[in-house]
Protein backbone atom coordinates (compact mmCIF):
# COMPACT_ATOMS: atom_id res chain seq x y z
CA UNK A 1 0.00 0.00 0.00
CA UNK A 2 1.35 3.68 -0.92
CA UNK A 3 -0.14 6.51 -0.58
CA UNK A 4 0.01 9.17 -3.00
CA UNK A 5 -0.49 12.81 -2.71
CA UNK A 6 -0.85 16.01 -5.19
CA UNK A 7 -0.13 19.49 -5.08
CA UNK A 8 -1.31 22.43 -6.62
CA UNK A 9 -2.38 22.34 -10.09
CA UNK A 10 -1.80 18.85 -10.09
CA UNK A 11 -4.08 18.15 -7.14
CA UNK A 12 -6.81 20.37 -8.47
CA UNK A 13 -7.16 18.02 -12.41
CA UNK A 14 -6.98 14.87 -10.13
CA UNK A 15 -9.40 16.43 -8.04
CA UNK A 16 -8.29 14.89 -4.76
CA UNK A 17 -5.23 15.56 -3.03
CA UNK A 18 -4.08 12.27 -1.58
CA UNK A 19 -4.89 8.14 -2.34
CA UNK A 20 -4.02 5.24 -1.24
CA UNK A 21 -2.82 2.62 -4.12
CA UNK A 22 -1.83 -0.98 -3.94
CA UNK A 23 1.02 -1.16 -6.75
CA UNK A 24 3.38 -3.60 -8.49
CA UNK A 25 4.99 -0.45 -10.03
CA UNK A 26 8.75 -0.58 -9.24
CA UNK A 27 9.79 3.15 -10.13
CA UNK A 28 7.90 6.38 -10.02
CA UNK A 29 7.50 6.28 -13.98
CA UNK A 30 6.38 2.82 -13.57
CA UNK A 31 3.71 4.01 -11.12
CA UNK A 32 2.62 7.11 -13.58
CA UNK A 33 2.16 4.75 -16.60
CA UNK A 34 -0.29 2.89 -14.01
CA UNK A 35 -2.06 5.48 -12.82
CA UNK A 36 -2.73 7.32 -16.40
CA UNK A 37 -4.11 4.26 -17.76
CA UNK A 38 -6.96 4.55 -14.94
CA UNK A 39 -8.98 7.54 -15.72
CA UNK A 40 -8.28 10.33 -18.58
CA UNK A 41 -7.72 12.97 -15.36
CA UNK A 42 -4.56 11.49 -14.76
CA UNK A 43 -3.31 10.40 -17.89
CA UNK A 44 -4.17 14.84 -18.39
CA UNK A 45 -2.23 15.60 -15.00
CA UNK A 46 0.85 13.66 -16.14
CA UNK A 47 0.60 14.21 -19.96
CA UNK A 48 3.88 16.66 -19.34
CA UNK A 49 6.39 14.89 -17.28
CA UNK A 50 8.72 18.31 -17.83
CA UNK A 51 6.41 20.28 -15.66
CA UNK A 52 6.42 18.12 -13.32
CA UNK A 53 8.30 17.52 -9.58
CA UNK A 54 8.56 13.47 -7.60
CA UNK A 55 9.39 13.65 -4.02
CA UNK A 56 9.82 10.12 -2.68
CA UNK A 57 9.06 9.51 1.30
CA UNK A 58 9.80 13.76 0.98
CA UNK A 59 12.85 13.33 -0.79
CA UNK A 60 12.90 15.59 -3.93
CA UNK A 61 14.04 12.87 -6.41
CA UNK A 62 13.60 11.43 -10.68
CA UNK A 63 10.69 9.55 -12.00
CA UNK A 64 13.20 6.46 -12.20
CA UNK A 65 13.69 6.44 -8.39
CA UNK A 66 12.98 2.81 -7.27
CA UNK A 67 9.40 1.90 -4.73
CA UNK A 68 10.67 -0.46 -2.81
CA UNK A 69 9.92 0.43 0.52
CA UNK A 70 8.86 3.81 -0.05
CA UNK A 71 5.55 4.69 1.77
CA UNK A 72 4.84 8.14 0.21
CA UNK A 73 4.72 9.89 -3.26
CA UNK A 74 4.44 13.30 -3.84
CA UNK A 75 3.39 14.85 -7.21
CA UNK A 76 3.95 18.30 -7.89
CA UNK A 77 4.43 21.40 -10.19
CA UNK A 78 7.72 23.60 -9.88
CA UNK A 79 7.64 24.77 -6.62
CA UNK A 80 7.12 28.51 -6.11
CA UNK A 81 8.04 29.59 -2.57
CA UNK A 82 10.18 32.29 -1.07
CA UNK B 1 18.20 28.35 14.08
CA UNK B 2 14.51 29.03 14.14
CA UNK B 3 12.16 27.28 11.53
CA UNK B 4 8.89 28.22 11.30
CA UNK B 5 6.59 27.03 8.68
CA UNK B 6 3.27 29.01 9.47
CA UNK B 7 -0.21 30.76 9.14
CA UNK B 8 -0.27 32.93 11.32
CA UNK B 9 1.17 36.71 10.61
CA UNK B 10 4.16 37.59 11.48
CA UNK B 11 5.91 41.01 12.33
CA UNK B 12 9.36 41.52 10.41
CA UNK B 13 10.73 44.15 12.62
CA UNK B 14 10.09 42.14 15.69
CA UNK B 15 11.02 39.00 14.31
CA UNK B 16 14.81 40.56 13.34
CA UNK B 17 15.03 42.42 16.92
CA UNK B 18 14.41 38.82 18.72
CA UNK B 19 16.93 37.21 16.08
CA UNK B 20 19.76 39.83 17.24
CA UNK B 21 19.02 39.53 20.44
CA UNK B 22 20.03 35.75 20.34
CA UNK B 23 23.46 36.48 18.53
CA UNK B 24 26.72 36.83 20.17
CA UNK B 25 30.15 37.90 18.30
CA UNK B 26 28.61 38.20 15.58
CA UNK B 27 29.16 42.23 13.35
CA UNK B 28 26.83 41.19 10.28
CA UNK B 29 22.52 40.66 10.14
CA UNK B 30 21.44 40.30 6.68
CA UNK B 31 17.54 39.94 6.51
CA UNK B 32 14.75 39.02 3.44
CA UNK B 33 11.71 39.79 3.66
CA UNK B 34 8.84 38.76 0.75
CA UNK B 35 6.25 40.74 0.76
CA UNK B 36 2.59 40.15 -1.05
CA UNK B 37 2.33 42.60 -4.11
CA UNK B 38 0.46 44.07 -6.21
CA UNK B 39 -0.19 42.19 -9.60
CA UNK B 40 0.89 44.47 -12.48
CA UNK B 41 -2.45 43.82 -14.29
CA UNK B 42 -5.57 43.65 -12.14
CA UNK B 43 -5.91 43.57 -8.80
CA UNK B 44 -4.78 41.25 -6.69
CA UNK B 45 -7.83 39.43 -4.10
CA UNK B 46 -5.54 37.42 -2.36
CA UNK B 47 -2.52 35.35 -2.84
CA UNK B 48 -2.65 31.42 -1.37
CA UNK B 49 0.11 29.58 -0.37
CA UNK B 50 0.06 25.75 -0.84
CA UNK B 51 2.71 23.33 1.03
CA UNK B 52 3.64 19.88 1.97
CA UNK B 53 2.76 19.42 5.41
CA UNK B 54 6.09 16.99 6.50
CA UNK B 55 8.19 17.78 3.52
CA UNK B 56 8.30 21.19 4.31
CA UNK B 57 10.28 21.66 7.63
CA UNK B 58 12.54 18.58 6.39
CA UNK B 59 13.31 20.57 3.21
CA UNK B 60 13.69 24.03 4.79
CA UNK B 61 16.11 22.30 7.27
CA UNK B 62 18.07 20.39 5.30
CA UNK B 63 18.31 23.66 3.16
CA UNK B 64 19.93 25.51 5.96
CA UNK B 65 21.83 22.71 7.01
CA UNK B 66 23.99 23.40 4.05
CA UNK B 67 24.38 26.94 4.79
CA UNK B 68 25.59 26.50 8.06
CA UNK B 69 28.21 24.24 6.32
CA UNK B 70 29.16 26.25 3.32
CA UNK B 71 29.41 29.90 5.04
CA UNK B 72 31.35 30.89 8.50
CA UNK B 73 28.02 32.12 10.42
CA UNK B 74 26.07 32.67 14.05
CA UNK B 75 22.78 31.48 13.26
CA UNK B 76 19.85 30.95 10.54
CA UNK B 77 16.46 31.88 10.32
CA UNK B 78 13.54 31.56 8.16
CA UNK B 79 9.82 32.24 8.49
CA UNK B 80 7.14 30.90 5.77
CA UNK B 81 4.25 31.39 5.76
CA UNK B 82 1.20 29.52 3.94
CA UNK B 83 -2.95 29.90 3.40
CA UNK B 84 -4.33 33.36 2.32
CA UNK B 85 -2.50 36.12 2.10
CA UNK B 86 -3.72 39.98 1.30
CA UNK B 87 -1.72 42.68 -0.46
CA UNK B 88 1.52 43.94 1.85
CA UNK B 89 1.31 41.36 4.10
CA UNK B 90 4.48 39.14 4.97
CA UNK B 91 5.49 36.29 2.82
CA UNK B 92 8.11 35.08 4.51
CA UNK B 93 11.99 35.88 6.21
CA UNK B 94 15.03 34.77 6.16
CA UNK B 95 17.62 35.81 8.54
CA UNK B 96 21.09 35.39 9.04
CA UNK B 97 24.14 36.27 11.14
CA UNK B 98 27.71 35.97 11.17
CA UNK B 99 30.95 37.58 11.98
CA UNK B 100 31.34 38.94 8.20
CA UNK B 101 29.41 40.90 6.14
CA UNK B 102 29.81 38.87 2.95
CA UNK B 103 29.05 35.14 4.98
CA UNK B 104 25.45 37.06 6.03
CA UNK B 105 25.05 38.20 2.49
CA UNK B 106 25.59 35.19 0.29
CA UNK B 107 24.17 32.55 2.85
CA UNK B 108 21.21 34.76 3.09
CA UNK B 109 21.07 34.56 -1.10
CA UNK B 110 21.35 31.30 -0.56
CA UNK B 111 18.42 30.44 1.15
CA UNK B 112 16.21 32.40 -0.60
CA UNK B 113 17.32 30.63 -3.77
CA UNK B 114 16.82 27.46 -2.60
CA UNK B 115 13.63 28.08 -0.52
CA UNK B 116 12.42 29.42 -3.63
CA UNK B 117 12.97 26.31 -5.80
CA UNK B 118 13.33 23.38 -3.55
CA UNK B 119 10.89 23.91 -0.77
CA UNK B 120 7.71 22.59 -1.23
CA UNK B 121 5.73 25.45 -1.22
CA UNK B 122 3.39 26.65 -4.13
CA UNK B 123 1.36 29.81 -4.79
CA UNK B 124 -1.52 30.84 -6.45
CA UNK B 125 -2.62 34.40 -6.86
CA UNK B 126 -6.70 34.63 -6.85
CA UNK B 127 -8.17 37.54 -8.63
CA UNK B 128 -11.74 38.97 -8.78
CA UNK B 129 -11.70 37.14 -12.31
CA UNK B 130 -9.37 34.65 -12.14
CA UNK B 131 -7.17 32.28 -9.95
CA UNK B 132 -3.70 31.30 -11.44
CA UNK B 133 -0.51 29.03 -10.02
CA UNK B 134 2.41 31.08 -9.76
CA UNK B 135 5.18 29.73 -12.73
CA UNK B 136 8.09 28.88 -11.67
CA UNK B 137 10.64 31.09 -13.82
CA UNK B 138 14.06 29.88 -15.51
CA UNK B 139 15.86 32.52 -14.08
CA UNK B 140 15.05 30.57 -10.47
CA UNK B 141 16.33 27.71 -11.46
CA UNK B 142 19.44 28.98 -13.20
CA UNK B 143 19.91 30.64 -9.58
CA UNK B 144 20.44 27.33 -8.23
CA UNK B 145 23.75 27.11 -10.86
CA UNK B 146 26.03 29.61 -9.09
CA UNK B 147 26.10 28.00 -5.62
CA UNK C 1 15.24 57.48 0.87
CA UNK C 2 16.29 58.18 3.80
CA UNK C 3 19.62 58.98 4.63
CA UNK C 4 20.34 59.28 8.18
CA UNK C 5 23.89 60.36 10.10
CA UNK C 6 23.61 60.38 13.98
CA UNK C 7 24.70 59.88 17.01
CA UNK C 8 21.79 58.40 18.80
CA UNK C 9 20.77 54.75 19.09
CA UNK C 10 18.30 53.14 16.66
CA UNK C 11 16.23 50.41 16.61
CA UNK C 12 16.73 47.84 13.89
CA UNK C 13 13.40 45.88 13.93
CA UNK C 14 11.57 49.23 14.56
CA UNK C 15 13.77 51.02 11.52
CA UNK C 16 13.02 47.79 9.20
CA UNK C 17 8.85 47.93 9.63
CA UNK C 18 9.05 51.62 8.96
CA UNK C 19 11.42 51.47 6.05
CA UNK C 20 8.59 48.37 4.65
CA UNK C 21 5.55 50.87 5.80
CA UNK C 22 6.69 52.86 2.98
CA UNK C 23 7.05 50.37 -0.15
CA UNK C 24 3.86 49.92 -2.20
CA UNK C 25 4.45 47.67 -5.20
CA UNK C 26 8.10 45.58 -4.01
CA UNK C 27 7.98 42.23 -2.88
CA UNK C 28 11.67 42.17 -1.75
CA UNK C 29 13.13 43.77 0.89
CA UNK C 30 17.04 43.47 2.09
CA UNK C 31 18.60 44.67 5.30
CA UNK C 32 21.85 44.77 6.13
CA UNK C 33 22.98 45.54 9.90
CA UNK C 34 26.16 46.06 11.33
CA UNK C 35 26.70 45.89 15.24
CA UNK C 36 29.97 46.32 17.71
CA UNK C 37 31.01 42.83 18.07
CA UNK C 38 33.19 41.72 21.32
CA UNK C 39 36.79 42.07 19.72
CA UNK C 40 38.61 38.36 19.65
CA UNK C 41 41.61 39.15 21.76
CA UNK C 42 40.63 41.47 24.83
CA UNK C 43 37.47 43.06 25.97
CA UNK C 44 36.15 45.99 24.22
CA UNK C 45 35.49 49.38 26.39
CA UNK C 46 33.90 50.75 23.53
CA UNK C 47 33.99 51.80 19.72
CA UNK C 48 34.58 55.46 18.63
CA UNK C 49 33.28 56.90 15.27
CA UNK C 50 34.69 59.50 13.68
CA UNK C 51 33.39 61.27 10.75
CA UNK C 52 33.48 64.01 8.24
CA UNK C 53 30.50 66.38 9.02
CA UNK C 54 29.20 67.68 5.48
CA UNK C 55 30.82 65.73 3.35
CA UNK C 56 29.50 62.15 5.09
CA UNK C 57 25.97 62.42 3.69
CA UNK C 58 27.09 63.86 0.59
CA UNK C 59 29.17 60.91 -0.03
CA UNK C 60 26.41 58.38 1.38
CA UNK C 61 23.74 60.39 -0.66
CA UNK C 62 26.03 59.33 -3.92
CA UNK C 63 26.47 55.83 -3.26
CA UNK C 64 22.68 55.34 -3.00
CA UNK C 65 22.16 57.70 -6.23
CA UNK C 66 24.29 55.12 -8.39
CA UNK C 67 22.55 52.18 -6.56
CA UNK C 68 18.97 53.74 -7.46
CA UNK C 69 20.54 54.33 -11.32
CA UNK C 70 21.91 50.67 -11.55
CA UNK C 71 19.20 48.50 -9.81
CA UNK C 72 15.47 48.94 -9.85
CA UNK C 73 14.81 49.37 -6.62
CA UNK C 74 11.61 50.89 -4.91
CA UNK C 75 13.53 52.61 -2.01
CA UNK C 76 16.13 52.37 -0.17
CA UNK C 77 17.75 53.88 3.43
CA UNK C 78 20.98 54.40 4.97
CA UNK C 79 21.53 55.09 8.81
CA UNK C 80 25.39 55.15 10.41
CA UNK C 81 25.69 56.37 13.70
CA UNK C 82 29.11 57.78 14.49
CA UNK C 83 30.51 58.80 18.29
CA UNK C 84 31.10 56.37 21.34
CA UNK C 85 29.39 52.71 20.59
CA UNK C 86 29.18 50.03 22.98
CA UNK C 87 29.36 46.09 22.42
CA UNK C 88 26.14 44.69 21.09
CA UNK C 89 24.84 48.06 19.80
CA UNK C 90 23.83 49.07 15.93
CA UNK C 91 26.43 50.80 14.22
CA UNK C 92 24.51 51.03 10.92
CA UNK C 93 21.75 49.48 8.71
CA UNK C 94 21.00 49.66 5.03
CA UNK C 95 17.21 48.82 3.59
CA UNK C 96 16.55 48.25 0.10
CA UNK C 97 13.32 47.46 -1.04
CA UNK C 98 12.45 46.08 -4.89
CA UNK C 99 10.15 44.18 -6.93
CA UNK C 100 12.39 41.20 -7.24
CA UNK C 101 15.01 39.54 -4.92
CA UNK C 102 18.06 39.92 -7.23
CA UNK C 103 17.92 43.12 -7.22
CA UNK C 104 17.45 43.76 -3.50
CA UNK C 105 20.30 41.59 -2.78
CA UNK C 106 22.52 43.70 -4.91
CA UNK C 107 21.88 47.05 -4.17
CA UNK C 108 22.41 46.08 -0.36
CA UNK C 109 25.38 44.63 -0.71
CA UNK C 110 26.85 47.32 -3.49
CA UNK C 111 25.26 50.22 -1.02
CA UNK C 112 27.65 48.17 2.10
CA UNK C 113 30.90 47.77 -0.19
CA UNK C 114 30.84 51.66 -0.92
CA UNK C 115 29.91 52.74 2.53
CA UNK C 116 33.07 50.72 4.17
CA UNK C 117 35.13 52.00 1.57
CA UNK C 118 33.82 55.42 0.33
CA UNK C 119 32.12 57.26 3.32
CA UNK C 120 33.77 58.85 5.79
CA UNK C 121 33.78 56.89 8.94
CA UNK C 122 36.65 55.77 10.90
CA UNK C 123 36.57 53.18 13.67
CA UNK C 124 38.62 53.00 16.72
CA UNK C 125 38.37 49.98 19.10
CA UNK C 126 39.06 51.14 22.96
CA UNK C 127 40.04 48.69 25.01
CA UNK C 128 41.19 49.00 28.69
CA UNK C 129 44.91 49.10 27.61
CA UNK C 130 44.89 50.07 23.85
CA UNK C 131 43.11 52.42 21.48
CA UNK C 132 43.24 51.65 18.12
CA UNK C 133 42.48 52.85 14.58
CA UNK C 134 40.59 49.33 12.42
CA UNK C 135 42.85 49.15 9.44
CA UNK C 136 41.25 49.13 6.17
CA UNK C 137 41.32 45.49 4.79
CA UNK C 138 42.01 44.73 1.55
CA UNK C 139 38.85 42.43 1.00
CA UNK C 140 37.26 45.61 1.51
CA UNK C 141 38.62 47.72 -1.47
CA UNK C 142 38.93 44.62 -3.62
CA UNK C 143 35.28 43.92 -2.78
CA UNK C 144 34.75 47.30 -5.07
CA UNK C 145 35.85 45.65 -8.31
CA UNK C 146 33.57 43.27 -8.74
CA UNK C 147 30.63 46.53 -8.96
CA UNK D 1 42.68 81.08 2.30
CA UNK D 2 42.10 77.34 2.50
CA UNK D 3 41.03 75.16 5.32
CA UNK D 4 42.77 71.83 5.97
CA UNK D 5 41.30 69.03 8.08
CA UNK D 6 42.23 65.96 9.66
CA UNK D 7 40.52 62.86 10.19
CA UNK D 8 41.37 59.80 12.25
CA UNK D 9 45.08 59.38 13.31
CA UNK D 10 46.11 62.12 10.71
CA UNK D 11 44.45 64.13 12.96
CA UNK D 12 45.97 62.54 16.20
CA UNK D 13 49.11 62.70 14.37
CA UNK D 14 49.25 66.26 13.74
CA UNK D 15 47.33 67.28 16.57
CA UNK D 16 44.13 69.34 15.51
CA UNK D 17 41.67 68.68 13.26
CA UNK D 18 41.87 71.63 11.23
CA UNK D 19 43.42 74.80 10.45
CA UNK D 20 43.53 77.57 7.80
CA UNK D 21 46.48 78.22 5.79
CA UNK D 22 47.62 81.44 3.16
CA UNK D 23 49.03 78.80 0.42
CA UNK D 24 50.58 79.15 -3.53
CA UNK D 25 49.98 75.30 -3.65
CA UNK D 26 48.94 74.43 -7.36
CA UNK D 27 48.03 70.96 -6.11
CA UNK D 28 47.66 68.84 -3.32
CA UNK D 29 50.66 67.18 -3.51
CA UNK D 30 52.63 70.50 -3.22
CA UNK D 31 50.60 71.58 -0.32
CA UNK D 32 51.65 68.36 1.15
CA UNK D 33 54.99 69.25 0.20
CA UNK D 34 54.16 72.75 2.07
CA UNK D 35 53.12 71.09 5.09
CA UNK D 36 55.94 68.52 5.75
CA UNK D 37 58.09 71.40 5.96
CA UNK D 38 56.50 73.18 8.09
CA UNK D 39 57.25 70.85 11.09
CA UNK D 40 58.27 67.32 12.11
CA UNK D 41 54.31 66.14 13.03
CA UNK D 42 53.39 67.11 9.60
CA UNK D 43 56.50 65.95 8.27
CA UNK D 44 56.06 62.28 9.91
CA UNK D 45 51.75 61.86 9.29
CA UNK D 46 52.75 62.81 5.57
CA UNK D 47 55.44 60.00 5.51
CA UNK D 48 53.77 57.61 3.70
CA UNK D 49 51.21 58.94 1.19
CA UNK D 50 49.74 55.28 0.35
CA UNK D 51 48.21 55.30 3.64
CA UNK D 52 46.41 58.71 2.85
CA UNK D 53 43.54 59.85 1.19
CA UNK D 54 42.72 63.48 0.17
CA UNK D 55 39.16 64.86 -0.43
CA UNK D 56 38.81 68.50 -2.24
CA UNK D 57 36.00 70.61 -1.66
CA UNK D 58 34.46 67.25 0.46
CA UNK D 59 34.98 64.93 -3.04
CA UNK D 60 37.75 62.12 -3.13
CA UNK D 61 39.96 62.86 -5.39
CA UNK D 62 44.36 62.21 -6.21
CA UNK D 63 47.23 64.15 -4.91
CA UNK D 64 47.93 66.13 -8.33
CA UNK D 65 44.63 67.83 -7.74
CA UNK D 66 44.46 70.94 -8.28
CA UNK D 67 43.71 73.64 -5.82
CA UNK D 68 42.91 76.42 -8.02
CA UNK D 69 38.96 77.83 -6.37
CA UNK D 70 39.46 75.14 -3.87
CA UNK D 71 38.35 75.82 0.04
CA UNK D 72 38.54 72.84 1.72
CA UNK D 73 41.19 69.56 1.10
CA UNK D 74 40.95 67.30 4.37
CA UNK D 75 43.42 64.42 4.48
CA UNK D 76 42.17 61.15 6.12
CA UNK D 77 43.30 57.15 6.25
CA UNK D 78 41.43 54.72 4.00
CA UNK D 79 37.89 54.94 5.88
CA UNK D 80 36.37 52.26 7.78
CA UNK D 81 32.67 52.86 7.70
CA UNK D 82 29.83 50.19 7.49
Amino acid sequence: MIKILYFAWVRERIGEASESLETEAKTVAELIAELRKKETRYDMAFSDLSALHVAVDQNLTDFDHPLADAKEVAFFPPMTGG
Amino acid sequence: MKISVQTEHFDIGAETNAFIKLQNGVGAVVTFSGIVRELDDSPMTFMEIEHYPGMTEKAIRGIVNNAVKRWSLGDACVIHRYGRLYVREPIMMVATSAPHRLDAFEAAEFLMDYLKSRAPFWKKEVTQKHASWVAAKDRDEDALRRW
